[in-house]
């Protein structure tokens, strides 16, 4: 048996890491359910359910410690943020199939915790939109606020999945918009209208990211994530976003409407700083955050997805080992570090 | 004065833990019961036995002679007897032994006779060799012969001079306390560097945690009114690494390739070293003791001033361990080592005993997957990326652990310490760069070998040439033998060409044997110049084996409380 | 005629790139082989003929030129069948034979007659004496290949594994790891 | 000039030869474990590939279509990638042994690399014209090379990871192949806007 120096540790474990990221997510996950309703709870613990079922499954079959691995809070991080990208009245197995196949496919084969190269959460967003585009794109309307059990009943596929539900998000809007071609319908016009489609400060999605932002300044300050992807992330949205909207604001959104719409917070600070699929010298994550932006923006305006970020992500994903090892930062006493 | 500090990057702040034991003065350690005195107690070669067992030997007297340039000399701690000279178990993390002398004390603590050095009529030269023969080595950690740091790079003007006293592990306060006692020996060993390294400037660098030792320092550099800066730098492990503290100090970044840090004018000593090297020069007394901090899980936790020699479990006595003591940690928590065996003897590095408990120091939680959060990366004073390093370490991907710098690891342990998976990253790189050191001596072994069996090749080559030779040669003879009684019978011309025409072979069978030995020359001479070569190279090469002793003398492998094995297994 | 015009082109076709190759075979021409030298500077050169050729070189063309597999070297070890297996992006297979720690040999001097058999057996060199007269062999140049073992007429040569000295010790793998190591060491890597 | 960049674009993205078109996978499995290796092999693939797009199409449009022997098409393509690769066989060898050798048996396989004859006779389905052509040709070469060079650092990774033992090697290989080409269904519709 081995005891290795050094014999003082500071206290620090994954499953403080990844407590604290939760609590990040608080607000947004009150907010989200304040607005839509308890549906999104729901949600929340059917997929958390599956991805700790899944988990513990995964763990018993390759022999590894239980009790330690599912006290890591990793598995429950996925299923949150998977719930929180699907549509909150998605068919139970739609969330379930989705934590499945983040927590089996992309996670387990890959060895588990901390050897994923991509991220489990968006794995899951991406394979559900790509096979089920349909019930992917209903997302409900805001004003409307079924009851718990109308909701639950929708979720469970005791109801029929009513057509007033299937409102379009308010990046669906504009792209349909955009689609239809100039002259036909004015984008700007068209959100302006609406506050639901997150006219600022209405009553609308703005007001989820918003709390995001929020989570996501309190991880920063926690120091479990550093601002380098978040804002290239973010610079990225405002500066494409931007100069598409002065070159041409009757058929682009606005700067604005494009980081408070969507998965951009929540891939900002939640998703794309997970450090085990992403960058993790500096400079890295600058181009991971830019990239990632960037892709986000195009698939969400110009591709055939109703938003962008899940893409973003994976394609960034796919890259970051190569950026990883091109931005080695120097060592000590070294002019310029590279391996 | 200097005015401005510099940072480096990264650094942790464990908690100190001095005030155990730094409160208390040092006290003389009583006489051991016997003395295990390794030979081989620095870097460099093990210094030759020059007692015999059953000889009598006084205090400070010569018992092993340095072997060769790189070595230094190891004396008797006290009179006594030489009961053994055999194989003891080391202060090392291996628990492998060495040879080692063991005396027997007589209690008289008799000195050889011994007197100041004539310091003024010294040549610098005379002056290495006397620290050599008083057996004068870094006393900070790695050991390395102290006249081999002064021997200046001729090549570079010594800018600074850096009399490392940051002391910056937790618990260890040796040098602390020394500072506070006899800060006035230390400047006057620090005069005794500069004498001979001529640097522009003299600095000591103290953690800004000892304001007592700074106090005192500063107090002794005035009444000797010598120009050295006692700079108080800012207390964040490992400040006192060398490479840190010449970056704090004079924002220099000597680098991990860089041999010696002479190459950039900048030298660094311990406190301790200056202190002994001015015992040797000042008094005449070889390097038979230092002191020594007992704390950890103990109820009298202070320094001693031990001989080399003393086993650590008796010495550790002296602070009353408490008695859910389960081990003996050498150095620093940080980067020190259980020791395998606790009868092993102090030496000349051994800064600190720490009485390990699982209260003081719990057992460790399992292992977790790295999840790549960079904890690590920001607390690397080397600026490395620890978990790339973990990951191609775990997977045995040696050349990539090479592209990430594994040898500008300097084993501090900071990034181990923030771990929030607590991986044991720096066993993992230990283990890696062994492996990497294995597969060149392996290297070079088969690269030897391959010499050799070509050159065996070669010989029976020639020897084969050399007999077919010889036969062509008799073959001849008896062809010119038969020609002539040929000749005799029919006389004539045609006899006078047969032996020419038989002698054509065996000449052309000299000449090649000529040229095959012109080869084996050449071949002889190749391999000679090569040979040479590696001759000239070993001093530096001992140079980076020193660095790599100094990190091996700080690392640690023990037994260890099972308990971190339970929780993993369901 | 179509037929006719066709196999007109296309022999055309086939003259005109038949040039072209011809000439260019011409101008890269490569001398030498590279490859034996990495091959043999991967082999631990005991000289052993374990792999059934006479020495580390010999075996190294053979795997070259494919003749040879690449499992068939055991103080190479596993280890080397890996970096084989990359260099020449072969599979890697298990070795023939098993796999020994480090030894190396030693000459009972009781029983050493002084034959000077085992000298001429020694691929490197590593063994000294004369006729007559007790041998010794020179343990840091002794590689360990067993060439000697079978000349020696009183069987007074027995291999010893090189004990763990402070020069050759090594830190262990971390042993509190909680996944198993490597998939590198293992054989079922993959082809390709 | 806008109708090249789309047709650019949907050949290095949108249409990745590996990924959407599910071409080349051969090398693109067997020359990913090393990222150098793979920087050749992509080095090497995008030469052949564009240097064969142009000659296809001199071939068809010059030899071909003039004797009516469209038939023949597929041989003599495959007769002139051949020799492409031959040729840059031998160049390699010559300048880069390092990198021949590490390429291995890649190299002449590039020959039957099926992008490579693939993306040719895409090129005469869809009508281009010789520039067309050149730019699908060297989009998708580009789009090759790029992917095989980002698989080549996810493998790389994978090689330390504790990935079950059946899945270890070519089997999690495909899976991350898999997500990659789930990864670029993001980019589906992007050609289509304009």
């Amino acid at each position: 048996m081995f005891a290795p120096a050094p014999f003082l540790l500071k206290d620090a474990s994954v499953s403080q890491v990844m407590t604290q990221v939760c609590l990040a997510l608080i607000p947004g996950i009150a907010v989200y359910a304040w607005l839509v309703g308890p549906a999104i709870l729901v949600q929340l613990a059917i997929a958390s359910f599956t991805a700790l079922l899944a988990e513990a499954a995964i763990l018993r079959l390759r022999d590894k410690p239980l009790a330690l691995f599912l006290s890591d809070g990793s598995a429950v991080v996925t299923a949150w943020l998977i719930a929180l990208t699907f549509p909150p009245l998605a068919p139970w197995w739609l969330v379930a199939t989705g934590t499945l196949f983040a927590i089996v496919v992309a996670k387990h084969l890959y060895g588990g915790l901390g050897q994923n190269p991509f991220n489990p959460a968006m794995v899951a967003f991406a394979v559900c939109i790509v096979a089920f585009p349909a019930l992917m794109s209903q997302w409900p309307s805001i004003g409307l606020k079924l009851p718990l059990l109308d909701q639950l009943n929708i979720i469970f596929g005791l109801a029929p999945r009513v057509d007033a539900l299937s409102g379009a998000t308010p990046l669906d809007a504009m792209k349909t918009a955009l689609k239809l071609g100039e002259g036909q319908v004015n984008v700007a016009h068209l959100l302006e209208n609406q506050d639901i489609y997150g006219n600022f400060a209405g009553r609308g999605w703005e007001w989820v990211t918003g709390a995001y932002l929020l989570g996501g300044l309190w991880l920063w300050q926690r120091k479990l994530i550093t601002w380098h992807a978040p804002l290239a992330f973010l610079a990225a949205m405002v500066l494409i976003s931007g100069g598409l909207w002065l070159y041409r604001p009757e058929s682009f959104a606005s700067p604005l409407f494009h980081l408070l719409s969507g998965g951009a917070m929540l891939g900002a600070f939640f998703i794309i700083t997970d450090p085990v699929s992403g960058c993790t010298t500096p400079r890295g994550k600058l181009i991971f955050g830019f990239g990632a932006g960037l892709l986000a923006y195009i698939v969400r305006v110009f591709g055939g997805y109703p938003d962008g970020v899940a893409f973003a992500v994976l394609l960034m994903n796919l890259s970051a080992p190569l950026i990883d090892r091109l931005t080695q930062p120097r060592i000590f006493g070294m002019k310029e570090g590279r391996p | 004065m200097l005015s401005q500090l510099f940072k480096f990057h990264g650094g942790v702040k464990p908690a100190s833990h001095k005030d155990l034991s730094n409160q208390a003065p040092i006290v003389t350690a009583p006489l051991p019961s016997r003395l295990i005195v390794p030979l081989h107690q620095s870097i460099g070669g093990t210094p030759r036995p020059v007692v015999a067992v059953g000889d009598r030997v006084l205090k400070g007297q010569l018992i092993g002679e340095a072997d060769g340039w790189l070595s230094a000399a190891i004396h008797a701690p006290t009179s006594g007897t030489v009961v053994e000279i055999a194989m003891h178990t080391r202060p090392h993390p291996s628990g492998l032994s060495s040879q080692c002398v063991v005396i027997e004390p007589d209690g008289r603590d008799e000195w050889i006779a011994h007197g100041p050095a004539d310091y003024a009529a010294m040549t610098p030269a005379d002056i290495c060799s006397y620290l050599q023969r008083y057996g004068i080595v870094g006393l900070g950690g790695a050991g390395f012969p102290t006249h081999g740091k002064l021997t200046a790079n001729p090549k570079v003007a010594m800018a600074e001079l850096i009399i490392n006293a940051a002391e910056c592990e937790p618990y260890i306060t040796c040098d602390d306390r020394l500072m506070r006692e006899r800060a006035e020996e230390i400047v006057r060993g620090t005069a005794i560097f500069r004498d001979m390294l001529k640097p522009q400037k003299v600095i000591i660098g103290v953690e800004d945690n000892k304001p007592e030792a700074i106090a005192a320092l500063c107090a002794a550099v005035t009444a000797l009114a010598e120009p050295f800066t006692v700079v108080p730098v800012p207390a964040l492990y490992p400040a006192g690494g060398a490479k840190q503290l010449i970056r704090v100090l004079t924002g220099k970044e000597v680098p991990g390739a860089m041999r010696s840090t002479a190459d950039m004018g900048v030298q660094v000593f311990n406190v301790g070293t200056a202190y002994a090297a001015w015992r040797a020069i000042g008094h005449g007394e070889p390097l038979i003791s230092r002191v020594v901090t007992l704390t950890g899980n103990v109820r009298q936790a202070h320094n001693v001033e031990a001989l080399i020699g003393t086993p650590m479990d008796e010495l550790l006595r002296l602070a009353s361990p408490n008695p859910d003591t389960d081990g003996i940690i050498m150095g620093g928590p940080m980067m020190g080592f259980l020791v395998p065996d606790e009868t092993a003897p102090i030496v000349k590095t051994s800064n600190c005993l720490i009485a390990h408990s699982a209260r003081l120091f719990p057992p460790k939680a399992p292992e977790m997957p790295c999840i790549r959060c960079g904890a690590c990366a920001r607390a690397c004073p080397h600026e490395l990326q620890p978990f790339e390093l973990y990951w191609h370490s775990r997977a045995k991907d040696f050349g990539k652990t090479q592209q990430y710098h594994i040898f500008d690891c300097i084993e501090c342990g900071c990034c181990s310490f923030v771990c929030p998976s607590r991986i044991p990253l720096v066993q993992y790189f230990r283990f890696a760069k062994s492996e990497i050191w294995a597969r060149e001596r392996e290297k070079k072994a088969s690269e030897e070998a391959k010499q050799r069996f070509e050159f065996k090749q070669f010989r029976e080559e020639r020897e084969k040439a050399d007999k077919a030779e010889k036969l062509a040669k008799a073959a001849a003879a008896q062809a010119a033998k038969k020609a002539a009684e040929a000749a005799a019978a029919a006389g004539g011309t045609v006899a006078a060409e047969a032996p020419a025409a038989a002698g054509d072979d065996p000449a052309a069978a000299a000449k090649k044997a000529a040229i095959a030995a012109a080869m084996a020359r050449a071949k002889a001479q190749r391999e000679a110049v090569q040979a040479k070569n590696t001759d000239e190279l070993t001093p530096q090469q001992a140079h980076e084996m020193a660095a790599i002793e100094a990190r091996r003398a700080a690392a640690g492998v023990s037994e260890a409380p099972a308990a971190s094995t339970d929780s993993r297994t369901e | 005629m179509d037929i006719l015009l066709a196999i007109a082109i296309m022999a055309l076709g086939a003259l005109v790139l038949g040039a072209a190759l011809g000439f260019s075979s011409i101008k890269f021409k490569v001398e030498g082989d590279p490859l034996v030298e990495k091959i043999d500077a991967i082999l631990p050169q005991t000289q052993c003929g374990q792999c059934g050729y006479p020495g580390c070189k010999p075996y190294a063309e053979a795997i070259a030129k494919g003749e040879a597999d690449i499992n068939l070297c055991p103080p190479g070890g596993m280890e080397g069948v890996q970096r084989l297996a990359d260099l020449l992006g072969r599979e890697v297979k298990a070795l023939e034979a098993e796999e020994k720690p480090k030894q190396v040999a030693r000459i009972d001097e009781n029983t050493c007659i002084g034959c000077t058999l085992c000298i001429q057996a020694c691929p490197v060199d590593a063994i000294v004496g004369a006729a007559k007269q007790l041998h010794t062999i020179l343990t840091q140049q002794c590689t360990g290949c067993e060439l000697c073992l079978p000349p020696c007429p009183v069987e007074c040569i027995h291999m010893e594994v090189v004990p763990e000295t402070l020069d050759n010790w090594k830190w262990k793998y971390p042993v509190v790891s909680i996944h198993p190591a490597s998939p590198v060491a293992s054989p079922e890597k993959e082809a390709a | 000039m806008s109708h090249y960049i789309f047709l650019l674009v949907g050949a290095v993205l949108v249409n990745n030869v590996v990924l959407v078109k599910i071409l080349g996978l051969c090398p693109f499995m067997g020359v990913s474990k090393k990222l150098e290796t793979a920087y050749g092999m992509g080095a090497a693939t995008t030469f052949v590939l564009t240097l064969a797009t142009g000659s296809s199409y001199i071939i068809d449009h010059f030899l071909l279509m003039p004797f009516g022997l469209e038939y023949l098409r597929t041989l003599s393509f495959i007769v002139t990638i051949a020799a492409i690769v031959q040729l840059t066989e031998m160049v390699i060898a010559k300048t880069s042994p390092t990198l021949q050798q590490t390429l291995g048996i890649y190299l002449p396989l590039i020959t039957t690399n099926c992008a490579v004859l693939g993306v040719p006779l895409l090129n005469v389905a869809n009508g281009y014209d010789f520039v067309e052509s050149l730019l699908y040709g060297a989009g998708s070469a580009v789009g090759f090379s790029g992917v095989l060079i980002l698989f080549a650092g996810i493998r790389e990774r994978i090689e330390g990871a504790d990935v079950p033992t059946h899945f270890r090697g070519t089997a999690i290989a495909l899976v991350t192949a898999g997500l990659m080409a789930l990864a670029f269904m993001g980019f589906a519709g992007l050609d289509k806007y304009q």
